[in-house]
């Protein structure tokens, strides 16, 4: 078929007008499109781990609690009734999320064998076994108890513990009365530093 | 802090030195804005680089790193040479009127030392630092004692000599005042490279909140380990601590020394005694000296020293009762009256254990074993490579953690081969442990409230709880000295571990017996109120030095009471306006929010500013009542005349610090850093502290200009990341992506480097490398006559991070170049100050 | 009417029916639809971001992001057809003295007096003006629209470039327009056979003799006979 | 027709009347930035990061505090850092948070071409509706304040929403909450304009600053985000604030003058040509010229 001049106006129409017909939306929608990530997330207050203002801290996490749910963090935000912080967070506090939902964080116990020169996993029970028998031989070994002067010391300076900075009052209680049982005077903390 | 975050609100003049609350406090700092907004308070920052606070401050000062006392004390002339002092205050609620034995000398008077030193040992006779007086009972008012002070030690008088009008020339204040006189303005510019006008300024600005005595104002002093972290730190804030009496700052609202702890519990793992020096609510530790429960106490139990008229509560004479309830929680039944409550189970202390030390131990051998719980201690330094080596000698090293780092791959830090590995013999346990998010529990933030927080999620992969790890090891550890016996096993044995799930012990238990309980049923004779046996008690006043309550942490008890958890109270309200907020979490000690706010009110009772009204003297009720709890006696009539200082024998506060308080003297003087680009202009022969050891490895070396090391560097953190923990986080990551070198213009000039180009640093001990930003805001100082560059480097990078393990970053760590050499009183080490050099990379 | 067929010159190569003459090569047919399509596509697209009221076209066309995307590289294409054209036909787009004669009788070319006209050879001065109008334009638009393809890229401190751009974009836009209904209508309606020789490339002699008398003097040596 | 549909009251490029103007009475929300108090800590920038889970990207070490050297698509919210010297020799360290200003009067909506991808709330917010964008960056050229940023691999341009999503549901923005010093606030126009006063005139009668001033533009029409300057005379020191914005001459012309003209060319020129055509007809009214084919009917 050899198309006339009016034939090929007549396809050009045509094409236009079936390509406005189907297939496509002529309309936008013209609406407020956001919406809250937050709404029905599972809130829980807590402090933040960084500096001592102590800012109270709202984690977010989806999930009503349910059972089935593995709870994970969305979102972190400051705690508006805490009277330090009012809901403010600094830089750090503000990406909380990120630290606590971390590709980097660890997930199994490891160990480095005398010599190695990489890591290798160890089943908790083994490590936990191989730290309390080498606790307990190293204090057998070096334990003092009576100092030059025949003072009674019953003191263990051969093994130190080094506390962090975001462990909690309970936790430094029980580490505290646990390492004095044994007779740790090497005990120290971020605190010194 | 004797404040709190809020109170800063209420304060008309703030010195902010030694720290920089807009960068590492950022939402405390709100407080410091708001007394702008709100009451037109201005804020002076005195910081060795113009830092983000000084960027809102309404005057800033650069000061030389390591200079401070002699900026603290020439404020301090400068206010009683201007009178600009609290009279009243000064009299009745401090030393100042008490008088000095007459064998006192001041470094003035000698070469640079007090009274009593001994150039052989590098320490003092303290007994000519005390009170001329009469009498004199048991109770050592130090707050440290591993020097091992003897029972026979000097002790405080009982009836103090005393002049109150301040013009015996041995009196405290005369003294004070011959002290600073020293301190002039030009010497002020000499040492610390304020121009005097500028220095003048800050002291007038700083001063004028007392302008000829008037009482109504108040002005605060906020602080940072940019005074903690030097050879002489305790007595920086022991300046500032002067000046704040002088001027009858202290115990009232938007007032007080307000340290701001970095972290969020140091407070909490300080007051749980997480160091070697003290044990929980600052009880002080036994020494071999102490051959029985009786002698600790007898020497740890304070008796009042004080002018005959007056009153003095004397807070700590009731230590046996903490004591004995600390050991009943530890050993219960185990600790009996016969055995002394178990005193022989609690390890005796005679030497430094502090940190620095303990790296020092470990390299020569002591220390065999070390378990590491959230503390990067190879990054943390100082003097990072010592801490590397000695955890080369080490047997084994467990490290709890939530990321990779430093600390628990030290054997493949950068330098180390493939065959250097392969002879480091230490075994290295890694234990996955729990996030903040993960685990409840309380903190004490810097104003001493503790605050609960709950549980949000589960621990991912097979990281266990912190709490569960240690009980886990301990337990396992019992069961073997069960098992198999071994070195005096009672301690281990008879440990109480009382707790609903043993092996991970829910901490809402361990708050309670921290608390403390009655082991008995208990009558307060006065009230007649009663609490029955195995109930928590309500507060440390009910402690007994009987056997019959338990308590962990006195001045935690009142957190865990029958009412509940008190940490986890969550009432905003503030019905006085001062940002007390008395029902939200719980405070220690009991729940006071100011510490001494006694002081907030003139001899009568009556608070010295009517709008800013704290406590007071209620005649008709014959007590004194207020918006805080009272830190106080609270039926004690104002015309008994008892101090407002419980906590010290003599109940007021001390302008002299007596006997044994410091190791370094009852005045604080300006020594000059360990490194140091001058001699002491006071007294070149006496540059240093004299008491401060050095220590002696291969790796323990000093820098000197003679050696080329003549800039100022000093060590700090930013807003953007938090100590060596956001480096794992991407958000943090991309604000400060690589590491920096604050280094002025006028340096980079004469270097002939630009902004952005990578440089060295070196100190004597090693290097670091990152690139520099060359700014206004750090400028060359005129130190002595001689043109000093200062310059600053953040802390926050490693060799495992983001950046790190992406290679953007030289891997060094900045306390590669950190000395290794502490204060004497606190053992904090010398962070800021040190020499180094900088050349072009 | 019965034409023998010249010799043909220029394209021996191309047959063309008896008694008409070849007037567009293919090449320049190509040229020619390869610019006007691509140009039509722009036009469209480009009214859709010109006004809200045509907007649809550019949904029509097949979306809002469709149209942005492809304007620019449909873009290129006329452009290269535009230097094609300037290729083909520039040396028999120059301006004469005829020409000029031919402007200032153009209000009786408008009012279909075509024997008051001068003259008029392969082009005619309106059509050269088409040309360099398009030729100019195409090359204002091509260079204001390389900016606007890529704004993000403009620094700060050069963005003066993208307030010109778009300045200059819609105003040699709007100039092409107009030229081009001119063309669309001259060749569509007014002149019978136009449409019709740049898609099968011939035109009867008539057509040649009436419109374009200096060419087809040039291609059979004489003048065309009046008629 | 929804509640969120009333909520606009202006749409780019929309043909006809807006179904929202003038149908709510909402009151127009501000952000007021006290640079006086900025301590330039960026919880902002973070938390605004987390808010909009946006993407990290890569940054580089550029001898400045300043995260950045622009707000980039995904990091819509930058403090400026300007270490600046005042005449008598005073060091100020300046620190402004840059975002969008959420005009009143919005070059980037004046210049979008495409139907409903920038609207503008009736509370005064300024959005981008990313599913209506075309990505053809007029808004980047429309914006006096250098803010609307171009994703290459969406092929859309993104910017501060207000948090439109929180003010919706009666939250302040993400950045506001997080602000430490408070030097961030949030509220209704007229009360941030009375705050911000309060604090410029404490500003210049207590703290020797006697050029501070609130920097609200009038040539955009007032703005969604107010900023207190040391010194109102001088905004460009803050990080190039620019001093009178307007929204760019050209885009005025464009959108006005030329499209007028150009509309009116090109109407009149069809109806010309048809007049014209009913007038004198075609050249030749026969089909001589017309090509007839073999097969076809002449």
């Amino acid at each position: 078929m050899n198309p006339s001049r009016r034939d090929f106006l007549k396809y050009t129409a045509v094409g236009g007008t079936a390509a406005a017909v189907f297939g496509f939306d002529l309309q936008p929608a013209y609406a407020q499109l956001r919406t809250l990530k937050i709404a029905r997330a599972s809130e829980t207050r807590s402090t933040c781990p960084y500096c001592a203002v102590g800012c109270g801290t709202i984690i977010y996490t989806i999930g009503d609690r349910a059972k089935n749910v593995t709870a994970q963090v969305v979102h972190v935000e400051g705690d508006p009734d805490h009277p330090t912080n009012r809901g403010t967070l600094c830089p750090k506090g503000s990406s909380l999320q990120q630290e606590i939902m971390n590709d980097r964080r660890l997930l199994k116990p490891q160990v480095r064998r005398p010599g190695a020169t990489d890591w290798q996993d160890i089943s908790w029970d083994d490590a936990l076994n191989e730290i309390a028998a080498r606790v307990k031989k190293t204090r057998d070994d070096t334990f003092i108890e009576k100092d030059a002067a025949g003072h009674t010391v019953n003191r263990l300076e051969s093994l130190a513990w080094i506390g962090g900075c975001t462990d909690t009052n309970e936790f430094n209680y029980l580490v505290v009365k646990a390492m004095h049982a044994l007779g740790v005077v090497h005990l120290e903390n971020q605190a010194r530093v | 802090m004797t404040n709190g975050w809020v109170d800063m609100k209420n304060t008309d003049m703030m010195l902010i030195m030694g720290g920089n609350p807009a960068e590492n406090h950022p939402c405390g700092f709100k407080w410091p804005i708001e007394a702008k907004r709100t009451r037109g308070a201005k804020i002076i920052s005195v910081d060795p680089r113009f830092t983000r606070t000084s960027a809102v401050a309404d005057l800033f000062c650069q000061i030389r790193a390591g200079s401070d006392i002699a900026f603290l004390g020439g404020v301090i002339r400068y206010a009683i040479e201007n009178n600009r002092i609290a009279k009243d205050y000064l009299v009745n609620f401090t030393n100042a009127a008490f008088i000095v034995r007459p064998g006192f000398q001041l470094p003035g008077d000698t070469d640079g030392v007090f009274s009593g030193f001994d150039a052989k040992t590098q320490s003092y006779d303290r007994s000519t630092w005390n009170y001329a007086g009469t009498g004199g009972g048991g109770g050592d008012s130090s707050p440290h004692p591993p020097g091992g002070t003897s029972p026979a030690a000097p002790k405080l008088p009982e009836k103090v000599e005393f002049d109150l009008s301040l013009q015996n020339p041995n009196c405290v204040f005369q003294l004070l005042r011959k002290h600073y006189s020293r301190y002039t303005p030009e010497m002020v510019e000499r040492i610390t490279g304020i121009p005097k006008e500028q220095f003048l300024k800050a002291a007038d600005l700083y001063t004028s909140i007392r302008k000829d005595g008037d009482m109504k104002k108040a002005s605060t002093i906020i602080y940072a380990v940019g005074w903690t972290q030097h050879s002489f730190g305790t007595q920086i804030i022991r300046t500032a601590a002067i000046l704040q009496l002088v001027l009858g700052n202290v115990g009232r609202a938007g007032g007080g020394v307000n340290a701001l702890r970095g972290h969020s519990n140091i407070q909490g793992a300080t007051d749980m005694a997480g160091l070697f020096d003290s044990l929980p609510g600052y009880l002080k530790v036994p020494t071999p000296a102490d051959t029985s429960f009786d002698a600790w106490i007898k020497r740890i139990t304070p008796t009042p020293s004080k002018p005959a008229p007056w009153d003095s509560f004397n807070y700590s004479s009731n230590t046996p009762k903490f004591a004995v309830s600390y050991l009943k929680a530890l050993y219960g039944d185990a600790a009996t009256k016969q055995n002394g409550w178990a005193f022989d189970y609690l390890p005796k202390v005679d030497r430094n254990y502090s940190w620095v030390q303990m790296w020092d131990d470990m390299y020569n051998g002591t220390v065999k074993g070390m378990l590491a719980f959230g503390m990067n201690g190879v990054a943390i330094g100082p003097n990072s490579k010592k801490n590397i080596d000695a955890l080369k000698k080490a047997d084994f090293l467990v490290v709890g953690e939530i990321y990779p780092d430093e600390t628990s791959e030290f054997w493949k830090s950068p330098g180390i081969t493939t065959d250097e590995m392969k002879q480091i013999q230490t075994t290295v346990y890694r234990l996955p442990c729990a996030g903040f998010a993960e685990k409840d529990g309380s903190f004490t933030n810097s104003a001493r409230w503790l605050l609960w927080k709950n549980t949000a999620l589960p621990t991912p992969g097979d990281a266990r709880l912190d709490q569960a790890i240690v009980a886990q090891i301990f337990l396992k550890i019992r069961e073997l000295y069960k098992k198999e016996g071994g070195k005096f096993p009672d301690p281990v044995l008879n440990l109480t571990w009382n707790y609903s799930n043993p092996s991970s012990p829910p901490l809402a238990e361990v708050l309670k017996e921290v608390n403390g309980k009655a082991l008995a049923d208990l009558e307060d004779p006065a009230t007649k109120q009663q609490i029955k046996a195995g109930q928590q008690l309500p507060g440390f006043a009910w402690l007994k030095d009987d056997g019959t309550t338990s308590c962990g942490n006195w001045i935690y008890s009142g957190s865990f009471t029958e009412a509940g958890n008190q940490t986890a109270r969550r009432d905003p309200s503030d019905p006085s306006g001062l940002g007390v907020h008395p029902g939200w979490g719980w405070s220690w000690p009991a729940n006071r929010r100011v510490l001494y706010n006694r002081a907030s009110c003139d001899v009568d009772g009556k608070p010295w500013d009517p709008s800013r009204k704290q406590v007071w003297w209620n005649e008709g009720q014959q007590k004194w009542v207020g918006n805080d709890v009272p830190d106080f006696k609270v039926d004690s009539k104002p015309k008994d005349h008892m101090g407002p200082f419980i906590m010290n024998p003599e109940g007021v506060g001390r302008i002299f610090a007596p006997l044994s308080a410091f190791a370094d003297g009852p005045f604080p003087e300006h020594y000059e850093p360990i490194e140091s680009p001058i001699d002491n202009p006071f007294h070149p022969q006496q540059t240093h502290n004299p008491v401060v050891k050095r220590f002696k490895t291969p790796d323990d070396k000093y820098g000197t200009p003679k050696d080329g090391y003549t800039v100022v560097c000093t060590t700090y953190r930013l807003t953007e990341l938090y100590h060596y923990w956001t480096k794992n986080n991407p958000m943090n990551v991309q604000l400060v992506p690589e590491p920096f070198v604050e280094i002025s213009v006028e340096m980079a000039n004469e270097m002939g480097f630009t902004g952005g180009e990578k440089i060295k640093v070196s100190s004597i001990r090693g290097d670091y490398i990152a690139k520099a930003m060359v700014t206004k805001r750090i400028k060359p100082l005129m130190i002595d006559g001689k043109k000093v560059y200062p310059i600053g480097l953040p802390i926050h990078q490693g060799y495992r991070g983001i950046a790190e393990d992406e290679g953007k970053d030289a891997r060094t760590l900045a306390n590669l170049l950190t000395p290794t050499v502490v204060d004497p009183n606190a053992y904090t080490p010398e962070f800021k100050g040190f020499l180094v050099k900088v050349e072009k990379v | 009417m019965t034409v023998t067929a010249p010799p043909y010159r220029e394209h021996p190569a191309q047959a063309v029916p008896p008694g008409r003459i070849l007037r567009y090569s293919f090449r320049e047919r190509v040229v020619h639809w390869l610019a006007a399509l691509s140009y039509i596509y722009c036009l469209l697209t480009g009214l859709a971001f010109w006004s809200p009221w045509l907007f649809w076209l550019a949904i029509a066309l097949g979306g809002g992001q469709i149209s942005r995307m492809l304007h620019p590289w449909i873009g290129l294409i006329f452009i290269a057809g535009v230097l094609q054209m300037y290729g083909l036909w520039a040396r028999q787009m120059g301006i004469t003295d005829d020409d000029r004669a031919w402007f200032r009788s153009m209000r009786y070319y408008i009012r279909n007096e075509d024997d008051k006209m001068p003259p008029v050879g392969r082009y005619n001065a309106g059509q050269k003006l088409l040309f360099w109008g398009f030729f100019v334009c195409g090359i204002l638009l091509f260079l204001s629209g390389l900016v606007l393809w890529f704004p993000e890229y403009i620094p700060w401190s050069l963005r003066w470039l993208r307030y010109t751009a778009i300045l200059i974009h819609a105003s040699s836009a709007l100039l092409t327009i107009g030229l081009f209904l001119i063309h669309v209508y001259m060749g569509v309606f007014a002149e019978r056979g136009a449409f019709d020789s740049v898609i099968y490339g011939d035109v009867t002699e008539d057509f040649a003799k009436r419109f374009h008398p200096a060419w087809y003097k040039e291609l059979f040596g004489s003048a065309p006979r009046r008629k | 027709m929804s509640q969120e549909t009333l909520r606009i009251q202006k749409i780019s490029a929309h043909a006809g009347a807006v179904p929202g103007e003038g149908t709510q009475r909402e009151f127009q929300v501000c952000k007021l930035i006290d640079t006086t108090t900025c301590i330039g800590c960026k919880a902002c920038e973070v938390a605004c990061m987390e808010w909009n889970d946006l993407p990290f990207g890569q940054t580089v070490f550029d001898n400045t505090y300043q995260t950045m050297p622009d707000t980039r698509w995904n990091y819509w919210n930058l403090i400026r850092f300007n270490e600046h010297e005042t005449e008598d020799g005073t060091l100020m360290w300046l620190m402004r948070k840059d975002q969008c200003m959420h005009c009143a009067d919005p070059g980037c909506l004046a210049a979008c071409p495409s139907d409903g991808a920038i609207v503008q709330y009736t509370n005064g917010i300024v959005d981008f509706q990313q599913a209506n964008c075309i990505g053809c960056g007029y808004c980047i050229t429309g914006c006096p304040f250098n803010i609307p940023k171009f994703n290459s691999e969406t092929k859309r341009v993104y910017k501060c929403t207000l948090c439109a999503d929180r003010v919706s549901e009666g939250l302040e923005p993400a950045c506001i909450k997080s602000c430490p010093t408070g030097c961030l606030h949030f509220g209704s126009k007229d009360d941030m304009k009375y705050l911000a006063e309060t604090r410029a005139k404490q500003l210049r009668d207590h703290y020797n600053f006697p050029k501070a001033g609130v920097y609200d533009p009038p040539g955009v029409g007032g703005t969604g985000v107010i900023y207190v300057l040391h010194d109102v005379t001088e905004p460009e020191n803050y990080g190039g604030l620019p001093k009178d914005p307007h929204i760019p001459l050209t885009v005025k012309l464009w959108k006005g003058p030329l499209k007028w003209l150009g509309n009116l060319a090109m109407v009149g020129g069809l109806i010309g040509l048809f007049v014209h055509y009913l007038r004198f007809g075609p050249k030749s009214r026969d089909e001589e010229f017309e090509t007839k084919r073999e097969g076809e009917q002449p």
